[in-house]
């Protein structure tokens, strides 16, 4: 246990304080000493900032990326599921995946205006992208006996879908889960760079525009916590859903961590 | 009444055309006992996945119940030769049990009654709550035996059950296989390449030639209905049996080399 | 017959827009009719420049994606094969992957200017997690019973990853590849569009500012064409190196 | 750095990057380099495009680029948070005269707002916030009458303003050409000129670079404000050949060229309108304390 | 020489802990061929892969040629009850088998003998270009012996090699795998759950009990080391042997009942 926290700190231990140290003296307006962005760090974001931008922030992309995970496996399911619609649809999704957000924003805000439901929406339409993808091929690569196995014995609709699809699926649609969290991110602050007035990516582009460095990358920071903060949720979520698998996994982990 | 009728299957696949099966024909009466031999690779589970409508043939056609097999008939249940691969990973034994009947509607208590009696029937009483492969070979083995136990089918298809248990155990669910067709009246073919279980179990043993396969013998096995390990097995009649099946397997091995 | 369906899905896709602003659902002076678009895009294809655009835009995303891909798969299978840096490595890998490459741009201008390195830059960092994370869930995919198999034929460190670890992951790298090729193609047209680096997302920026909206759409309309085009060839790819996998082992022929 | 810096070998002309944002105000550098103003003064200019201040003053700081464009509030800002930026010439200013500007706010044809204290209460769009946009809008609000702290503005790029004011997204925009075009032919109507309202003649941007460039290289500054100057003097006076540099580095359709208010083009920087323009940004808490123009301008 | 010394196993797995191995100790020495039984469940794959290195045992230790084993031991082999997962299912056949030998730096030529000869022996020669998943299970299986027997290793384990075969190739590859013993003096662990099999084959069986599993009995086989399929299985000593061992497990059975 104790070796396990040790090993999940230490690289970071490290990174920090080579930061720390290579910046000390740092008089390069755009690379400011790391001691600048940590003073700055609390009175920037523990502030009114919290309430104003920090979690209006959060609550978008909580809802973005649950509204892209029930899409994208959804639809994951249903393409994967069906030979026919996945070649129908397949290229127009590939066309939509390829359309770069900042170009994308302005068509979603003649559909959903300027509001949050825009913002919630460019969060989705890039969060739904891993999932959908993995998903569908975590449909398609299903094992055939399995299948066979549910034929014959009659397991169809809901239960077939629950009980064989998903959960077979699953090892896959939670690694495209794990990629379109940190996507979300990225994304919740592309949508605050047009038609916002608060929000944590709002804030770190005015920082930007308004040349104060050290609270910018203060916010840089931010999102990166914020990263790990909700990879460590996202694990916690997993060790239930795929408790089976790394259960059955573990096969070759434990040997090594039991030496 | 399940026929094969003309029954031919080859796969062909990128690099690899095999005549898999040649010319099958073969009828099994309702709640007749049926047991196929043949070499490995010959096709057994290929005829077995024609049957349960997993596999459409090249030619030939299948009739269960009156109706032409194009898809997995009613009341047929499947154990199949990969049985690992058959449970569900994610589930726990008695779910795996469980889940066929679910899908068939039946109720909660009912089902409760079903999964419990077949855990204990294959021995496995207190590993129902374990996953799939948390078990051993033999244990997973017997799970896929005890599901299609208690879905209670009117067909039951089995390729190599009893493939992966010791001599003891093996001996033990061939006796509970034969309660269960003599209690449940249901419809059996079984794969095994075990003659002597073969010999054993069934009222007619079906010998499959080496592949493109054909029916190389029908066997009705006139062994008395009641039947137990040692006094059957001790039978004179049993062991003539049993050297007309190894002689007949010798022989169609002979043709071919 | 799979070519025909995909191209009428897309057909279809064209002809709802074509429609929608024709009978007022959007205003056709934002979201000009399919046909306006095409129309505008034949004309811009007459161009000299255009071509220009095309080819630095396609310049810098394949060479970001090829940099990110090897990146990514060989840190991947490293850092997945050995739990000790996998253990080590975890925080930080989820401290950097939600960093916005937006929120870089000031960085990587500093450092390399309006130039293409800078777009590369960004490229390459946001692509490469798309391919890092897929191959890192797909190394810890394989099956112990092969991974036994493996260990106790000693098959070396080398050979493992060669038979074992590759080709178990290989179906995860490839969404992860798909994904990279998407996030690389973003990310190449977001970066001219902002930094200013030559290419079409420069020019998609001029035509916004210049209000020219059909222009913009037309341009679009090739990213996404992009988009697809690297679809069909890592699906082709997929088919070759996948054949053994039951995903494409089941899938009927094109 | 790209070498520009250095002094350039005898005979050689120095390669100069430009960053400049493709609109309507830099038509008089696209005008100099065609008629050669830089070349006369052995300068290889080379313009690079950009969407906006973003990627343009970091890399002025950084020397990749020797000189670049920005609108002056932004370059207020960069030097009051300690950003070495240094003003070498004047980029365009507001024409001066009210209802004909290049900038105007503007609101829907069927829109109750009839000046820019009805505004209170109400959303405004504005490119950026904190800069010079809202600082504009909020001096047209005193102007009229208002309580500027009573307006809500929301960032939102030029080019997305129009269809947001159309879809009633928001209440007023403030665009610039081509885009204040685009909103009268919806039949937008325009209730303010508010770079005319923040001050007379106002600078609204212009062309700076990095003091180091300026204590290396002053003969090489020097050489590219007077070119500077001859270019804007000749767009000021040739607005024809101005209009028709335009279509070159745009993409505006030539019928809306024809159209468009074009700012002025003064040699000079209105020093007075930026020290308006720094007392308002210190009232609007922009920035702290009143920044040095000494320091900046020229 | 192998010795296993006071060897226990516990899983201890959320909601499932499961005493797998209780105390067992025993040795083979160098090239002798030892048979295991014992009951499904009873541990014998779990003993297998702590010889093998593939799992560290609760307590005891496990020696192979002078080493405690604490990964897998050099020119050692296994052949794994789930055939059909360790074969690679993106490799052919051939490649399968091939695979081992490349990893130990065999020269080409010498590697495609003895692939060639390896699948000749389990009778794959022409499957050779097959992926695994296109094969029946028996032939599965040969393929992982087969690959265990191009490996030439000096210490073979298997488990249950000929539970998915018919019986007159699993007569074969009994055969085939005493003539490779032979030939190599390779020192031999063969987990079976065929009482005949393991009497037929071995110089000494091995007999679990069930779990806690420990060892029940140990007994020689004193049948000539020429042995043939009729010949062998017809002497009275075998049949005297296998007796023995049946009772043997009857009475381990009784004890724990
Ligand atoms: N998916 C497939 N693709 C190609 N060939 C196949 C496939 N499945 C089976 N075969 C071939 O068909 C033949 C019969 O296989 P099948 O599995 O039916 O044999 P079997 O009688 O069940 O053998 P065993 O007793 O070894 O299980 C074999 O030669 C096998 O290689
Ligand atoms: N990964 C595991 N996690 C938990 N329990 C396990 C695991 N593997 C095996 N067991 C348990 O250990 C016991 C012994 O299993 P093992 O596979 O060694 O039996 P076996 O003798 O090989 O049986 P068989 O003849 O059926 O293959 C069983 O009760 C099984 O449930
Ligand atoms: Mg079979
Ligand atoms: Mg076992």
């Amino acid at each position: 246990m104790i070796r396990r926290i040790a090993l999940a700190v230490a690289l970071p231990v490290v990174l920090v304080a080579a930061w720390w140290f290579a910046s000390a003296g740092s008089t390069d307006f755009y690379f400011p000493p790391l001691k600048r962005i940590l003073e700055v760090f609390p009175e920037t974001w523990f502030g009114p900032r919290m309430v104003d931008d920090v979690l209006p922030s959060l609550a978008r992309l909580g809802i973005g990326y649950a509204a892209a995970l029930v899409a994208g496996i959804g639809l994951g399911m249903l393409i994967g599921a069906n030979r026919t619609l996945r070649a129908v649809v397949e290229p127009l999704l590939e066309f939509l995946r390829a359309v770069p957000p900042p170009v994308l924003v302005p068509i979603l805000m003649l559909m959903a205006g300027i509001g949050d439901l825009m913002k919630v929406l460019v969060i989705l339409s890039g969060c739904l992208w891993p999932i959908l993808l993995n998903t569908v091929e975590g449909v398609r690569a299903v094992d055939e006996v399995l299948k066979d196995t549910c034929r014959s014995y009659k397991i169809r609709g809901r239960l077939r879908l629950l009980h064989l699809t998903v959960r077979s699926a699953s090892p896959q649609i939670v690694a495209g889960a794990r990629q379109a969290l940190s996507i979300g991110i990225i994304l919740m602050v592309i949508s605050e760079m047009f038609a916002a007035s608060s929000g944590i990516g709002f804030t770190v582009i005015q920082f930007k525009d308004g040349f104060r460095i050290p609270q910018m990358w203060s916010g840089v920071l931010l999102l990166g916590l914020l990263g790990v903060l909700l990879a460590w949720a996202f694990r916690l979520v997993e060790r239930r859903v795929l408790g089976w698998y790394l259960g059955m996994r573990a096969g070759i982990q434990g040997v090594r961590k039991e030496r | 009444m399940l026929t094969v009728n003309g029954l031919s299957k080859t796969y062909d696949a990128k690099g690899r055309h095999v005549e898999a099966i040649g010319d099958v024909s073969f009828s099994v009466a309702d709640g007749e006992f049926v047991c196929v031999v043949g070499p490995s690779g010959c096709g057994k589970t290929t005829l077995l996945r024609c049957i349960a409508g997993l596999l459409p043939p090249t030619s030939g056609e299948i009739v269960v119940e009156g109706k032409v097999v194009d898809g997995p008939p009613d009341g047929l249940a499947v154990v199949f030769q990969e049985y690992g691969r058959s449970l569900f990973p994610w589930l726990r034994v008695r779910d795996n049990v469980d889940l066929p009947l679910r899908a068939a509607g039946t109720g909660k208590a009912k089902r409760r009654e079903l999964v419990t009696g077949a855990l204990d029937a294959v021995g496995l009483s207190d590993a129902h709550a374990a996953y799939p492969w948390q078990l051993s070979g033999g244990m997973q083995q017997r799970v896929a035996i005890a599901r299609a136990i208690a879905y209670q089918p009117r067909v039951l298809l089995m390729d190599e059950p009893f493939a992966a248990v010791d001599a003891q155990t093996r001996a033990d669910l061939e006796d509970l296989l034969r309660s269960v067709w003599q209690r449940l009246g249901v419809t059996l073919l079984f794969v095994t390449h075990d003659i002597d279980e073969s010999v054993y179990l069934g009222q007619r043993v079906v010998m499959l030639s080496s592949s493109p396969t054909t029916v190389a013998e029908d066997l009705a096995i006139d062994l008395p209905a009641e039947r137990d390990q040692l006094g059957t097995r001790a039978d004179p009649r049993f062991t003539e049996l049993r050297g007309q099946v190894y002689a007949q397997i010798q022989k169609a091995k002979q043709e071919r080399t | 017959m799979k070519v025909l369906l995909g191209l009428a899905g897309l057909v279809g896709f064209g002809v709802l827009l074509e429609i929608a602003p024709r009978i007022g659902l959007v205003p056709a002076r934002y979201a000009p009719p399919t046909s306006d678009i095409l129309g505008t895009l034949g004309e811009q294809a007459r161009r000299g420049e255009f071509w220009g655009a095309v080819g630095d835009t396609l310049g810098t995303w394949l060479l970001g994606l090829v940099i990110a891909v090897v990146l990514g798969v060989v840190t991947g299978v490293a850092i997945g094969s050995v739990p000790v840096l996998r253990a080590a490595t975890a925080s930080t890998i989820e401290f950097l992957r939600p960093i916005p490459s937006v929120a870089l741009i000031p960085l990587v201008v500093v450092l390399y200017g309006s130039t293409v390195e800078a777009t590369l830059i960004l490229v390459v960092y946001a692509a490469f997690w798309q391919v890092l994370i897929q191959t890192l869930a797909g190394v810890a995919d394989i099956d112990p019973v092969a991974a036994d198999t493996a260990r106790s034929y000693h098959l070396n460190r080398w050979a493992r990853v060669r038979w074992l670890v590759w080709p178990t992951a290989l179906p995860y790298v490839v969404t992860g590849i798909r994904l990279a090729a998407t996030v690389a193609l973003i990310l190449t047209i977001t970066g001219e569009l902002v930094i200013g680096s030559p290419g079409l997302g420069q020019e998609i920026a001029n035509a916004r500012t210049s209000g020219a909206v059909p222009v913009m759409y037309a341009l679009i309309v090739v990213t996404g064409l992009f988009g697809v085009a690297a679809n069909v060839l890592t699906r082709a790819a997929e088919r070759r190196a996948l054949a053994w996998h039951p995903s494409v082992r089941t899938e009927v022929p094109a | 750095g790209s070498g520009g810096n250095e002094a350039a070998a005898p005979g050689q002309p120095d390669k100069v990057t430009v960053g400049v944002i493709p609109i309507l105000d830099v038509a008089p550098i696209y005008l100099g380099l065609e008629k050669g103003f830089f070349d006369e003064r052995d300068i290889d200019l080379e313009l690079a495009q950009a969407e906006g201040g973003a990627a343009i003053v970091p890399a002025v700081v950084s020397e990749q680029y020797q000189f670049g464009f920005s609108n002056v509030v932004s370059l207020l800002l960069a030097q009051s948070e300690g950003l070495p930026v240094k003003v070498v010439s004047n980029g365009n200013n507001s024409t001066g005269v009210d209802g004909e500007d290049f900038a105007g706010l503007m609101v829907k044809g069927d829109s109750p707002i009839r000046t820019a204290k009805d505004l209170e209460g109400r959303t405004v769009a504005a490119n950026t916030l904190s800069n010079i946009v809202d600082t504009s809008v909020r001096a047209s609000v005193r102007k009229a009458g208002g309580d500027p702290s009573k307006v809500e503005f929301v960032a939102l790029p030029f080019p997305e303003q129009p269809a947001a004011l159309a879809g009633g997204q928001v209440d007023a925009v403030f665009v610039v050409e081509p885009f204040q075009q685009a909103v009268l032919a919806e039949g937008g109507r325009r209730i303010a000129s508010s770079y005319v309202d923040a001050a007379d003649d106002l600078t609204v941007a212009a062309y700076f670079t990095s003091q180091q460039l300026l204590s290396e290289n002053p003969d090489l500054v020097l050489r590219f404000t007077e070119a500077m100057q001859e270019s804007l003097s000749y767009a000021d006076s040739h607005p024809d050949e101005a209009r028709a540099v335009i279509g070159t580095y745009t993409k505006i359709a030539p019928e809306v060229i024809e159209k468009v208010t074009l700012p002025k083009w003064p040699a000079e920087v209105n020093r007075d309108s930026l020290q308006t323009m720094a007392d308002l940004a210190v009232e609007d808490g922009l920035i702290e304390a009143a920044p040095d123009l000494d320091a900046l301008l020229p």
